[in-house]
């Protein structure tokens, strides 16, 4: 390697880590992106200057091409698909690197060291299992495979003994670098095993698995660093692989369930009775603390919709103290008080005035309704059926009539309750299932709380 | 369509059933509004509000139930003012059609339409016609605030250089809308409160407020499908009355609020009950007007007792006369906005709600409930 | 194992280790973005592809590397472009906190 | 040495001088102490309670207050009582010897020994002798109460289905004990608070509550060194009149202590300025006794102007007659125990608190403001 | 290097992270603890393994030695002497690191290579400085030398200079490894230099410089593993290094000053105008927001004694949710409410009764009076004459005869103030300059939450 | 620069990025721990004191490797003991946040 090659690796590696630090806080977030830019830039002048590259036709078509794609998919495809997107992704990188390393076999399979072999071995292994994994994550959150957790007899041990079978043919390679036969057939079983890991995960976990699959492209890329001696193919793979297996096991941890169950599709499971008990019928939008903290804090007005949740919760303070920190932040917070909130007349005064509540952040039903549609966030705490759209469009409503807090207006609802039992009032509520709408499960206090500290 | 707002006639009565506020808008709805004059003096409200409201202010009381096809008043019509309607006309006010046989014979032989607001049905959408629950809201302030008045001490814990003022312990009986808001004020002012109902699901309700609960043992769960409480056994009640003994003897404060509709009120506390309380405490019963819930209790008399206190008035939204009647006129005003139609009462018996409070219409007893009741 | 191989192995380490801690700090709000990022880095296997794509060696190799490099150059250029619009969401403010 | 205490004889006047706890913890000093048969009665403590405390309860006051060595009362004592005291005794009271100079001679002609409990020092160790300071406590308490009940509004915000309920806006004026704790009371039930002092440092103790503070442009600094407050200029107080106009024209309630101390009340709500509050508005004058803070008052009338209800009591601890004896009782006690010696009262001016509150002693007035002001 | 070596050396490495990742929380801080003891023994046992170590004979006697120094230190030394200690200690590191510099540079002068003659360099001057410097922190905090910041005209500049000098002898020495006199003039100077930097620095300032000679050490540390080309020296050097650095950075944060003024010492003046005229003639103890929660969080019972402070500081709520905190972890906390606390009778219990803290935790001052002696903390605040000692202590004080709070009998107290101005009564308060008692200047509210977000 | 000492500056690097990150975990309540803990940590110049302490090379360089083996043991020794002495005052809670 050139002298000039390896500095530019070095700057690169540092660069990717001061940028991914950036990530850190909000404000210097784009800073670090741009300056992980920068290293990528570096990482491949420095690679361009390498002596085995005789020609850059391919390179360019390729290379603009894939430009083009990157460019057309960031621009066109909605926020709302990020996972998708990320999926997709994910499955390019994996193939990227299990080809790179195919081309690498391809040529010095007669001649490569064992311990190369092992991280070409590595390399094709996490890159075909990534690729096919990440497939088949974005099918089911596309909806072109069924996102429904599949399950069928003795999943978990067969999954379990194919990923010892490719272990063992990991070695075998190894031990006999030259046996194409093991190569090949460790792809291919690295590949079946990508689509079998993550058929069995429902559609609210793969966001977990999505960082687990991150996890394992990062993986791939360092292997493609120890097979041709590349630190900052090292570092950036070690930096992705680590931070993504965290996130993932974070992410987990978060919605309640041990990592355990996600690296063995177990947890479908869980998902099955409790998630998909909670929703009924109805088809909703979980969300995490994090995805809560975010929508939050991206706005700049958030109306609160107060109810009885909130007084069961005895939250009043935890809001007040999440008003707060919005408020801090720049954001404008107004409380939306419905007459009926409550099981009281003037339930919500009396405890968001012990709570400190400012008199002039509360805002009756009327006179705030016209200002949802200009509202970022709408926070449903404990409330139900006065935030129902029953009560404007379904005249077969017993409450048909009954002014209701226009939440559903808002560009997103998010709404905090504990099941999905119905309110007072006994009846289903649309507003749950409305496209614009996430749900955090759980004590209105506990999760006020956590976002709090998510933001903090 | 003209609606006519007189004056109340029950003695000590401050409130007035419309306010300027709601009339004007009532006006802009197309219908005319005549009040007595003076009618809401009380309430803070001037002849001159009215004016500039947009309503008559007519002096004749005979003139002005005569001219009118609605008559809006609080309290239970008496004999006269129904006597000075015209047939046909609509009467609007609490009516309690269960306790007052003979004056809905009076109105159905009138051929008056009656619309008895106490019989609101408490349904999520006619909250806001609910002059109960508003009347109600009232009334558990005030019941804290008269207690508070009586009591020798104070509500909030200090402790100053002059010793240390504990906090009045403060017992709600009976938690429906008026102990729920006898609850969170009693705690505003700092007060320590227990509170007490036969439904079980109050209880989270008074948790919801930052109260305790009394335990009395295995809880009732006397709650009907309308979500009023029903009657329990003597055996049960008696039991519970110990748990709460012990818990007013070391009171300051009683508020009762304990009610079962159309029956007299459970009793709740006994003359023994209340005597055992430390001297110079205070018992606001909110039910005197049905028995009350406790045995020394004397409608609207300040009773003293072993140096206990027991007051039980009967009209306590009428002492907060201007919110009390915005309040009133607010849910009377949601009502007839919501009969009218094309600027005249729309007696449409496919609503749930006018099926719910109009007891006489067009000669008849349409409410088959009260027409069992009076028997004909 | 090689001297170099053990060098090798120290990065790896430490890098992963750094990531880790990285992640620490991250607050939940911008898992997202987080995921959209290490997305991007991820095709640092551009770097790889590249050397095949460009060598010519054998024409499976070549075509290898060049759909290679396609593919990273789409994660590359896509993923940073696509954090980037989800960071601009979070508009700078004058709180304090901020 | 024996301890007096006799039943208050001012009218409407249900405190006592002395409770019970007060008097135990006084007769394990060497004390002994009797009370007049009722003393307590009104303010909740029966003859047994005393009893129990070991004190002995007489049914002539005449011979209670023949045999004492020390009488304690509240209000400023009555010539009769006077009168039936043994010369060489001590009378504590409240006496406020500058406005009462005939009482004053007659004490000193009698050779008594007078503690004037009014003119205690305020520094910060007499304080828990200080009963000013623990009256005005729940004077400050009562105040509110007393308005809350007078308003025909609610104090605390409310959204309700019978519409919003805007919470009351209390001002008031002269933020010394009993100003201050009418914040805090007032903020408690849910008012919005405004308030006003001459003194200047008061208004980062109004900020404290969570009151705002009146701002009247050139803010006063009228603090003399005792803390108490001075007169400011007719100027000054015409201009500060008109800030305090327009806040009151917004308010229902205004609540006005301001005091100095020896000099007429401060006249801070004139005729007018209470005329253009809103109707139904109520106004609470502490200073009554001292003439009223505002024009219309009447001492222990309710004045009703233009809607607007005025009240001048003059006694409010007395309602609260419970704690406020118990207060008071505290105070004397620190007192005694402070002055007590081998179990009589040792009358030491070299001490500061003695120094201030004895007025006459051994036929002298000792205390140089008084005897000046006596002319003698 | 053998192959046991290398792997104990990468295993001492790792260890030594996981231990220092530890520290992350009070709950597996010990654990991290041990975790890098292991490491420890793991890197010495590969060092004892080296080749070059022909007798074991020195090694074990001053080893012995240094390690009953060490154990008698460690037990000897009170809690309250830890940074005298620190500072010492490190001074040690530093000489250690630049006599072994020393050593190698004797043996090989004549033969070193430029790259390891750098980083020999960068060994003994880093090594000097953090030797002397150490010294002299020690010196002023055992009170040898005057604690008051010592200044002179044209100090930094003189500094500077100095420091460019040693910087371009260590450029010399990288060019002529063999220039002795080059060697031994840095050696010198930046041991001089050590002695400046400090000298200028006032008592309140110390802790930062001291962490700052930490990292200094740590750079020391890892220069010696460049010269002898071993990975864990490199590695543990810059754990130290950056987290040392880090550190002292975060802490003049938290003292409000930039990290600008400590690196030139021009601090010493900002100290001299701020802490020197607040504390007037009382000689105070000013602790950092983290010391106080070191304190509360250590004990197993605190006492919150609120004054007029709380008041106007509007703390109510910051207070009360520290207390929940600690009571989270088990705390008892308890607030002692004096009766003439605030300015009106009772308003501390109406700002707490705000703050919705159950009256079971007020107590009365003859109440809770006799409990402080076994509290660990007396927490004040913004009350000044309500824990007044002279009260009880003091005849001719004019509070002589109140009752008071016993805060100076809890273990340790914590005063929250903004300012050394007395309270009502407008006199000195002697609790403030107790051995036993520190402040933490500033607005109440805010210190509260500080300390509360320190606990988080 | 050699490429040895090449991979030196990656793992010097590396390392500092890691004790960078360390610290923004650690409460501040651990920080005077953490000084200490760190001071013993630094006691790892020990590795290069044994070296010269045991290899006799020169008594002048034997005499140095003597004082530094002495020094950097105290700091072991003693850093060790110490942190763990002040880390023992924070005793285990049952509470929920502990
Ligand atoms: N204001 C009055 O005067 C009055 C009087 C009587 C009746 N009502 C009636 O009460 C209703 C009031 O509407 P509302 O929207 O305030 O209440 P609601 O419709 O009863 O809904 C309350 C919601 O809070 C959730 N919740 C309960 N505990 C919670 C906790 N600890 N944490 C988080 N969420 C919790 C419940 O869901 P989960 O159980 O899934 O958590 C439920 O969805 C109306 O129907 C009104 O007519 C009002
Ligand atoms: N309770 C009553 O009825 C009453 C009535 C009148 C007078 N007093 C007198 O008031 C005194 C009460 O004693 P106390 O200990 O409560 O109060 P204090 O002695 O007046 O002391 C208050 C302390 O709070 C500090 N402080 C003020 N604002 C602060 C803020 N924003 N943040 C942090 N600290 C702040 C002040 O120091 P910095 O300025 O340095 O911050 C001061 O040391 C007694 O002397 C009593 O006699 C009481
Ligand atoms: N539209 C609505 O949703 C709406 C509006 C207002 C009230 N409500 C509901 O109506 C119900 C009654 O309200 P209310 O305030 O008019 O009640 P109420 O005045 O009729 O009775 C007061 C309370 O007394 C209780 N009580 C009766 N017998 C008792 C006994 N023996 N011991 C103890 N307590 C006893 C009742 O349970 C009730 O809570 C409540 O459920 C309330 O939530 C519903
Ligand atoms: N020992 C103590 O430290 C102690 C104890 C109790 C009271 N005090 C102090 O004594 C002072 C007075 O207490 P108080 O309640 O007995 O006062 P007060 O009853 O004598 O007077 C009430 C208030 O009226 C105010 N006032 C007078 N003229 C006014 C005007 N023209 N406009 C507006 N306001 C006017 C005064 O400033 C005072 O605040 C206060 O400083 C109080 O803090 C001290």
């Amino acid at each position: 390697m050139s002298m000039t090659a390896e500095l530019l690796y070095f700057l690169a590696s540092v660069l990717f880590i001061i940028g991914l630090r950036g990530l850190g806080s909000a404000e210097t977030a784009r800073r670090g992106l741009l300056i992980s830019e920068v290293g990528m830039a570096a990482a491949v002048a420095g690679t361009l200057l390498h002596p085995d590259i005789v020609t850059y036709k391919w390179i360019l078509i390729s290379a603009g091409v894939g430009s083009a794609i990157g460019i057309a998919m960031a621009a066109l495809i909605p926020m709302t698909k990020m996972p998708e997107r990320i999926a997709l992704s994910h499955s390019f990188g994996g193939l990227a690197a299990a080809l790179v390393g195919v081309s690498e076999y391809s040529l010095h399979h007669q001649t490569v060291a064992h311990s190369t072999m092992g991280a070409l071995g590595f390399e094709v292994l996490f890159g075909g299992l990534t690729f096919t994994g990440s497939l088949m994550a974005f099918g089911k959150l596309q909806g072109f495979i069924p996102g429904r957790n599949i399950t069928y007899p003795f999943q978990n041990q067969s999954n379990i003994a194919m990923f010892a079978g490719t272990a063992l043919l990991l070695v075998l390679l190894t031990i006999w670098p030259s046996v194409q036969f093991f190569f090949y057939l460790m792809f291919f079983v690295a590949m079946v095993l990508g689509v079998l890991i993550v058929i069995p995960i429902g559609g609210a976990d793969m966001p977990v698995v999505i960082s687990l699959l991150n996890s394992y492209a990062g993986l791939a890329a360092s292997a493609t660093g120890f097979a041709i001696d590349n630190n900052v193919l090292i570092i950036a793979g070690a930096l992705d692989g680590a931070s993504g297996f965290i996130l993932s096991v974070v992410m987990s941890r978060a919605m309640n369930r041990s990592f355990g169950n996600v690296l063995f599709g177990a947890f479908g499971k869980a998902d099955a009775s409790a998630v998909a008990a909670l929703a009924g019928s109805q088809e909703i939008h979980e969300a995490t603390i994090g995805d809560a903290a975010m929508l939050l804090s991206s706005g700049q007005k958030v109306i609160v919709c107060p109810g009885y949740g909130m007084a069961v919760a005895q939250a009043q303070h935890a809001m007040q103290a999440l008003a707060e920190r919005l408020e801090a932040e720049g954001i404008e917070v107004k409380y939306a008080i419905h007459p009926v909130a409550g099981r009281m007349p003037g339930h919500m005064n009396v405890l968001l005035a012990e709570a400190n509540v400012p008199y002039d952040q509360l805002k009756e039903a009327d006179e705030i309704n016209d200002e949802f549609a200009e509202a970022d966030v709408a926070l449903v705490v404990g409330a139900n059926d006065v935030v129902n759209p029953a009560a404007k469009t379904n005249p077969s409503s017993p409450i048909y009539g009954m002014p209701v807090l226009n939440a559903d207006l808002a560009k997103t609802c998010i709404v905090l309750k504990r099941t999905m039992n119905p309110g007072f009032a006994g009846i289903e509520n649309e507003l749950f299932a409305m496209p614009n709408t996430v749900l955090v499960f759980g004590d209105a206090k506990d999760t006020l709380e956590k976002i709090s500290q998510a933001l903090a | 369509m003209k609606i006519a707002v007189p004056k109340e006639v029950r003695e000590g009565e401050r409130r007035v059933a419309l306010v300027p506020e709601s009339i004007a808008r009532l006006i802009k709805k197309g219908v005319e509004v005549v009040v007595e004059s003076g009618g809401g003096a009380q309430a803070g409200f001037a002849d001159d509000a009215y004016r500039a409201a947009g309503a008559g202010i007519i002096d004749s009381r005979a003139a002005l139930l005569g001219q009118a096809d609605t008559v809006v008043q609080i309290n239970v019509p008496v004999a006269d003012t129904v006597a000075a309607m015209r047939p046909g006309a609509t009467s609007t006010s609490l009516l309690f059609p269960l306790a007052h046989h003979d004056l809905v014979r009076e109105l159905r032989d009138k051929q008056l339409t009656s619309i008895s607001l106490d019989r609101i049905p408490r349904t999520t959408l006619a909250q806001s016609m609910d002059v109960l629950s508003s009347q109600a809201t009232v009334a558990g302030y005030r019941a804290v605030l008269t207690a508070a008045q009586h009591l020798p001490k104070l509500f909030p814990l200090l402790m100053t250089a002059a010793g240390r003022i504990d906090p009045a312990k403060v017992v709600i009986l009976g938690a429906g809308v008026a102990g729920l808001v006898a609850i969170g004020i009693a705690r505003r002012l700092g007060a320590v409160v227990e509170a007490y109902d036969v439904r079980a699901v109050v209880k989270e309700q008074v948790e919801s407020l930052g109260a305790k609960f009394i335990d009395v043992g295995t809880q009732a769960d006397a709650q009907t499908a309308g979500g009023y409480a029903k009657e329990v056994s003597e055996d049960f009640q008696r039991r519970a009355n110990e748990v709460i003994a012990g818990h007013l003897a070391e009171a300051d404060v009683c508020i009762t609020t304990a009610l079962i509709p159309g029956r007299p009120a459970p009793r709740l506390v006994t003359a023994e009950m209340a005597r055992r309380m430390k001297p110079g405490s205070v018992i606001v019963d909110l039910a005197a007007e049905q028995g009350g819930n406790c045995e020394l209790t004397r409608a609207d008399q300040e009773v003293v007792d072993n140096g206990i206190t027991v007051l039980g008035p009967t009209n306590l939204p009428s002492d907060a006369a201007k919110d009390a009647s915005r309040m009133f006129s607010r849910n009377v005003e949601k009502l007839l906005l919501y009969i009218l139609k094309d600027g005249r009462l729309d007696i449409d018996f496919a609503k749930e709600i006018v099926r719910g409070c109009v007891v006489t219409h067009e000669g008849k007893i349409v409410d088959t409930q009260v027409a069992e009741s009076v028997g004909a | 194992m090689s001297h170099e191989m053990f060098l090798g192995l120290y990065v790896f380490v430490l890098a992963a280790f750094v990531g880790y801690g990285v992640i620490g700090g991250v607050p939940p709000l911008l898992h997202t973005p987080l995921m959209a990022f290490t997305n991007a880095i991820s095709g640092i296997s551009l770097v790889g592809s590249l050397v095949a794509a460009g060598a010519e060696h054998t024409t499976f190799s070549t075509a290898l590397g060049f759909i290679a490099v396609l593919c990273s150059s789409i994660n590359v250029v896509g993923g940073f472009l696509i954090t980037d619009r989800m960071l601009k969401m979070f508009r700078k403010r004058g709180g304090k906190n901020a």
